[in-house]
């Protein structure tokens, strides 16, 4: 069953400079995608425009089998998408539990409060000080924070820009244990990441987006290597990259 | 092309910067000589923009200091440090779209008497030559980058790598001991890209310093003699690209960002 | 110094607190100074005039003093009337002006020379329709009671000042409390972050020219009472709006009402002091102080 | 010959608000910097060019009869002053605090006007101010013509010197800085310093047309500065075409044309007690008029042209 379907995408800020320029790909229901691909090859902008907040120019995208393309965001939040973006995905000068609040109003009422109180059971940190402002969060527990935000509707998917941006190891590490834990629900996963090993742990499938175009749509397998990679981020052209 | 004898043009030390609780660069120095040309390359997240937004003034520097040619820019605001000499370009252009490619280079020029409001209304035969001197000059340069038969246009016309050859004419005119280079390659077509690497090499032979923080390995290998690689806001290695690219530790900050 | 200066003070304070509420809303979530906001005020005095003349031809009795107030129960009737065809007005000029020219991305500035172009029209309009003659809700002459301490303040004084604190309160728990508020405050500090967040940026613009020009509608009332209508009435108050919001932080609600408070205080002061012509000078000393003192505000966040 | 001589008077006062347009145009339409209060700068020089000029008067001071020339250039000074000031307190922060900083900048000036009756002779305005070409005053149409060359003169003049102005290094450097702040920093240019400088320049100009004008009339008074006025020029600059100093004088020319004509259509055919009335629906057009444009051509009749620095030439053959 495919969950996210995107054909011949084009998107960008303005019409006559696409970024993102022809791209193809399906997501199956409950799988586990990474987006990689040297900076500036338009992995971030991609996935703002499926999340509605880059104008896509051509091509569509499909949620569920539904035609999504060129919908607001708030609205997509309504069908099923969670996005988290990289950086200011929070609202820090509300408070922690505010933040899941407003989250929770697309839910039923008599759901709200129990979803709450299980993101709260997911991130212990969170749950801890539902009072606080989210502006006081450290990094780490400001990507927790938006990861719960964005899981709190139970999306069908859920995508994240980067989560590992700007984290300690140690916190890169928590924030993907949390988002295999997510994984596991049978929660869709698209994650665009820089951390390659990371990214690659976690995915059973990678995609490579260069200059805008898809270099490569396959096992992540493929990639722990390192060849590809290696010629992508250090311009290594030989076999023994990565050695 | 590094002439460790001469002091250094470029002296940063100890450069320090976080945002929030999170340290986008920590305690980085370097040295650049007078007609070096250095490489600056990492993962994303690394904090080379950050480095390059401190040496150019365009964000506040915490701890540390810079100094060009001995003169301390360490909180200089931009407008004062390429009147010291040190030169910045952007990653995404930002040429003047209105003005034309000719004015576009001329706007750069330093200590035009004309940019004074009194001056442009009593003195305007010296304004006139200067105004002359300086359109020769601009022309010149945009001769050296190709862009000669452009000038008339106004900068919008460009296309993505002429608008990078246009942010080294105009920083050229500007007459820069030491030029930062923001990711030069970057949105570039491959067959503008051998003239840009040729420019680049050819105004560092006019014995210019120029400072790359890029991602196209390729164009730090044709460039640099000599690159930093940065992880996690540190410099984790420095040696010639050839060599710094096969280590082990290099290779994982790239694959996982962080130093293992 | 005479004491009564504090209640005149507190009763001019508070019209222009309420006012200072709607254009501060404005300025957190739309982003731009809002020229028409002191029009709202005399739009909505005088719509609730015009309700209040239909529901008196209506019922006659509605117009009788109910004591101790000068006014019958036909004013707070006609308020509701006069808040829903304001908020309308409010919406109106939203759909057909600003919403256009935020749509086409425009530049905040080219929204404020709009609203300017809209408060000319707006209040041009009004004084082809009224005149410029004042009009009055009511033509009764109220006694003003002692309150100690050498202060005297009529019932009706004390029931606008009594009004203002309450609808600060319900407005200030709203905000802080309710979904709507919350919804509120996240557009105020990203607007693209909240439709990630589910939230219908469009729908909370409407909130806010609802609570704005209700606000004003209801400040621009109590003006009406105290003093007098006139179709200048609410461009005389611009500047003490802008000065109390900008005094307050741009986006605090308790802030706009301080301020409000301290402006009318302060214009009470001086008129004793240096003469009661001098009075709308006192807003732009104000403002002139704050932005060289403390530009973000009593309340405001810096760079916010 | 009448009419002759009432073209003559009513060109005079459209060019007056031409200049008023001109000053704007450099603050708005070169710099992108929103000026509300320009009543209150056109006021200032009027005051400050009729109390140096006027014969001494028992009931107020000033009245230094002073030559009419030394009263504009007193005007110019004052204007770009205040200009300054209000530039140095709000050019750093949001575009739209000077807005609300000039708008209180009016009301406040407009307070002096009509309060501090020792330098301003109060509501009753100040008269006898002294103008220019007085010999003729006894034939109308004369008189309406010299002065109506005067003014010619003087908006041929800063016309002149603000295209000069534009094309020079220092207009160059103006509108790197409206395209694109941060590059132009990164060239060197100071941008705090040019937009002060340009809107002092803006406010020096509206100052100097309100000393033209009140010496053209002869009688000035705290009315003739109500915020209508600002209004009026912004309507002018808009229609006209911001950026564009040609669409400045056109503008101006237009707006006051459309406005004469309603006024005198409002006489005609509404009763003479009703006119006050219908004078606001003038109003009412011109805000409609406004939005209008800024919704359906924003640029205006004459949109802004590129001004090339000149002294470029042609390119040397040489090089």
């Amino acid at each position: 069953m495919t969950a996210l379907a995107l054909t011949g995408l084009h998107a960008g800020y303005d019409r006559d400079l696409p970024i993102v320029k022809g791209v193809s790909f399906t997501v199956q229901r409950g799988e586990a995608v990474c987006i990689l691909g040297p900076n500036g090859a338009g992995k971030s902008t991609m996935i703002k425009a499926i999340a509605g907040l880059v104008p896509c120019f051509g091509g569509e995208v499909r949620l569920d089998g539904t035609d999504i393309t060129g919908l607001a965001s708030h609205v997509l939040v309504g069908k099923g998408m969670g996005f988290v973006p990289q950086m200011e995905n929070i609202f820090t000068r509300l408070t922690i539990l505010e933040n899941l609040q407003i989250a929770a109003q697309l839910l039923p009422k008599q759901d709200r409060a129990g979803r709450i109180d299980a993101m709260f059971d997911m991130f212990p940190d969170l749950g801890s000080r539902p009072r606080e402002l989210a502006g006081a969060l450290s990094g780490g527990q400001r990507q927790m924070l938006a990861a719960a935000r964005a899981l709190l509707t139970e999306p069908r998917v859920l995508m994240l820009d980067e989560p590992s941006a700007g984290l300690s190891p140690k916190l890169v590490g928590q924030v993907f244990d949390t988002l295999r834990r997510i994984s596991e629900t049978g929660v869709t996963l698209v994650l665009v990441e820089q951390n390659v090993r990371a990214a690659l742990g976690l995915t059973e499938r990678a995609l490579v987006l260069v200059d805008g175009q898809l270099a490569h749509d396959g096992p992540a397998d493929a990639l722990h290597d390192g060849r590809l990679l290696g010629e992508l981020f250090l311009g290594h052209r030989t076999a023994e990259a990565g050695s | 092309m590094s002439q460790p004898s001469q002091p250094p043009i470029l002296q940063a030390r100890g450069l320090t910067k976080s945002f929030g609780g999170f340290r986008a660069v920590n305690d980085i120095s370097l040295d650049l000589g007078t007609s070096e040309i250095l490489g600056v390359i990492g993962p994303n997240g690394a904090g080379k923009s950050t480095l390059f937004n401190l040496l150019a003034g365009a964000v506040p520097i915490d701890a540390g200091s810079v100094h060009l040619a001995g003169v301390n820019l360490t909180h200089a605001r931009p407008e004062a440090r390429i009147k010291s000499g040190m030169g910045r370009t952007f990653q995404i252009p930002r040429p003047f779209p209105r003005m034309t490619v000719l004015e576009n280079v001329m706007t750069s020029a330093q200590g035009q008497r004309g940019e004074s409001l009194l001056s442009a209304l009593i003195a305007p035969r010296q304004v006139a030559a200067q105004e002359r001197a300086n359109a020769n000059r601009a022309r010149d340069i945009l001769d050296f980058v190709s862009l000669s038969h452009l000038e008339d246009q106004p900068a919008s016309v460009l296309s993505g790598g002429q608008r990078k050859l246009l942010e080294l004419a105009r920083v050229m005119m500007a007459d820069p001991r030491l030029i930062l280079l923001d990711e030069p390659a970057a949105g570039v077509n491959p067959a503008l890209l051998d003239l840009i690497i040729d420019r680049i090499l050819a105004i560092n032979r006019l014995g210019i310093a120029v400072l790359l923080i890029e991602h196209n390995m390729e164009m730090i290998a044709r460039l640099c003699p000599r690159v930093i690689v940065m992880a996690a806001g540190k410099a984790l290695a420095e040696g010639a690209p050839a060599e710094v690219t096969r280590r082990a530790d290099v290779i994982d900050v790239y694959l996982e960002g962080m130093p293992a | 110094m005479n004491p009564q200066a504090i209640i005149d003070g507190l009763i001019s304070g508070s019209t222009i607190g309420l006012g200072a509420i709607g254009l501060t809303l404005t300025y957190s979530i739309l982003r731009f100074a809002n020229f028409t906001h002191g029009d709202f005020l005399a739009w909505g005095a005088y719509l609730t005039l015009t309700v209040a003349g239909v529901l008196g031809g209506l019922a006659a009795g509605l117009g009788a003093p109910v004591y101790p107030f000068s006014f019958g129960w036909g004013l707070p009737l006609a308020v509701l009337g006069g808040v829903a065809l304001t908020v309308a007005l409010a919406l109106g000029l939203d759909r057909i002006l600003f919403g256009r020219l935020r749509a086409r991305g425009a530049d905040t500035i080219i929204i404020v020379m709009a609203s300017f172009g809209a408060s000319m029209a707006l209040r041009s309009l009004l004084e082809f329709i009224f005149t410029a003659k004042p009009a009055y809700f009511t033509k009764a002459l109220q006694i003003a009671n002692p309150l100690g301490l050498g202060m005297r303040a009529t019932p009706d004084q004390l029931l606008v000042i009594g009004l203002t604190l309450l609808l600060v309160l319900v407005l200030h728990l709203v905000v802080t409390r309710s979904a709507t508020g919350r919804a509120m405050r996240a557009v105020s500090e990203n607007p693209a972050l909240a439709g990630v967040y589910g939230i219908d940026v469009g729908k909370v613009v409407r909130v806010t020219w609802i609570i704005g020009a209700g606000m004003a509608c209801i400040a621009g009332v109590m003006a009406g009472l105290l003093v007098q209508i006139r179709p200048y009435m609410g461009f005389d108050l611009l500047l003490p709006l802008f000065a109390a919001a900008i005094l307050g932080g741009i986006g605090s609600i308790p802030g706009a009402m301080l301020g409000g408070l301290i402006i009318g205080l302060a214009e009470a002061f001086a008129v004793q002091i240096v003469g009661a012509e001098w009075r709308a000078a006192v807003s732009f000393v104000i403002l002139v102080l704050v932005l060289m003192l403390r530009p973000q505000g009593i309340f405001g966040q810096r760079g916010a | 010959m009448e009419l002759l001589a009432y073209a003559a008077f009513f060109l005079t006062i459209a060019l007056t608000y031409a200049i008023m347009c001109l000053g704007l145009n450099v603050q708005w339409g070169q710099t992108g910097l929103f000026n509300v209060g320009i009543a209150g700068f056109v006021g200032l020089g009027a005051y400050v060019s009729a109390a140096l000029t006027t014969p001494d008067a028992a009931e107020r001071i000033g009245g230094f009869g002073l030559p009419i020339a030394a009263g504009w250039l007193a005007a110019m000074i004052a204007g770009g002053v205040l200009a300054l000031l209000v530039g140095l307190l709000t050019l750093r922060m949001r575009s739209d605090y000077l807005a609300i900083t000039t708008f209180g900048i009016a009301v406040a000036l407009q307070l002096v006007f009509q309060n501090a009756e020792s330098l301003t002779g109060g509501a009753f305005g100040m008269a006898f101010i002294p103008r220019p070409f007085a010999g003729l005053q006894g034939q109308s149409f004369a008189f309406n013509l010299v002065n109506l060359a005067l003014t010619v003169a003087v908006v041929a003049v800063v016309y002149l010197l603000l295209e000069h102005l534009l094309r020079s290094p220092w207009g160059r450097a103006l509108r790197a800085v409206r395209e694109d702040e941060v590059a132009a920093q990164a060239l060197g240019k100071n941008p705090v310093l040019l937009r002060i400088q340009a809107f002092a320049l803006g406010g020096a100009i509206m100052a100097l047309a309100g000393a033209v004008q009140a010496h053209f009339i002869g009688f000035i008074a705290p009315g003739n500065y109500l915020p209508m006025m600002t209004f009026q020029v912004w309507a002018m600059l808009i229609v006209g075409g911001s950026g564009n100093n040609r669409g400045a004088v056109l503008g101006a020319v237009l707006v006051w044309a459309i406005w004469a004509l309603s006024g005198a259509l409002i006489s005609e055919v509404f009763p003479a007690d009703q006119q006050a009335r219908a004078a606001s629906l003038q109003i009412v057009v011109i805000g409609v008029m406004l939005c209008l444009i800024l919704l359906w051509r924003p640029q205006g009749i004459l949109p802004e042209v590129r001004s090339v620095s000149r002294h470029l030439g042609r390119r040397n053959k040489d090089t």
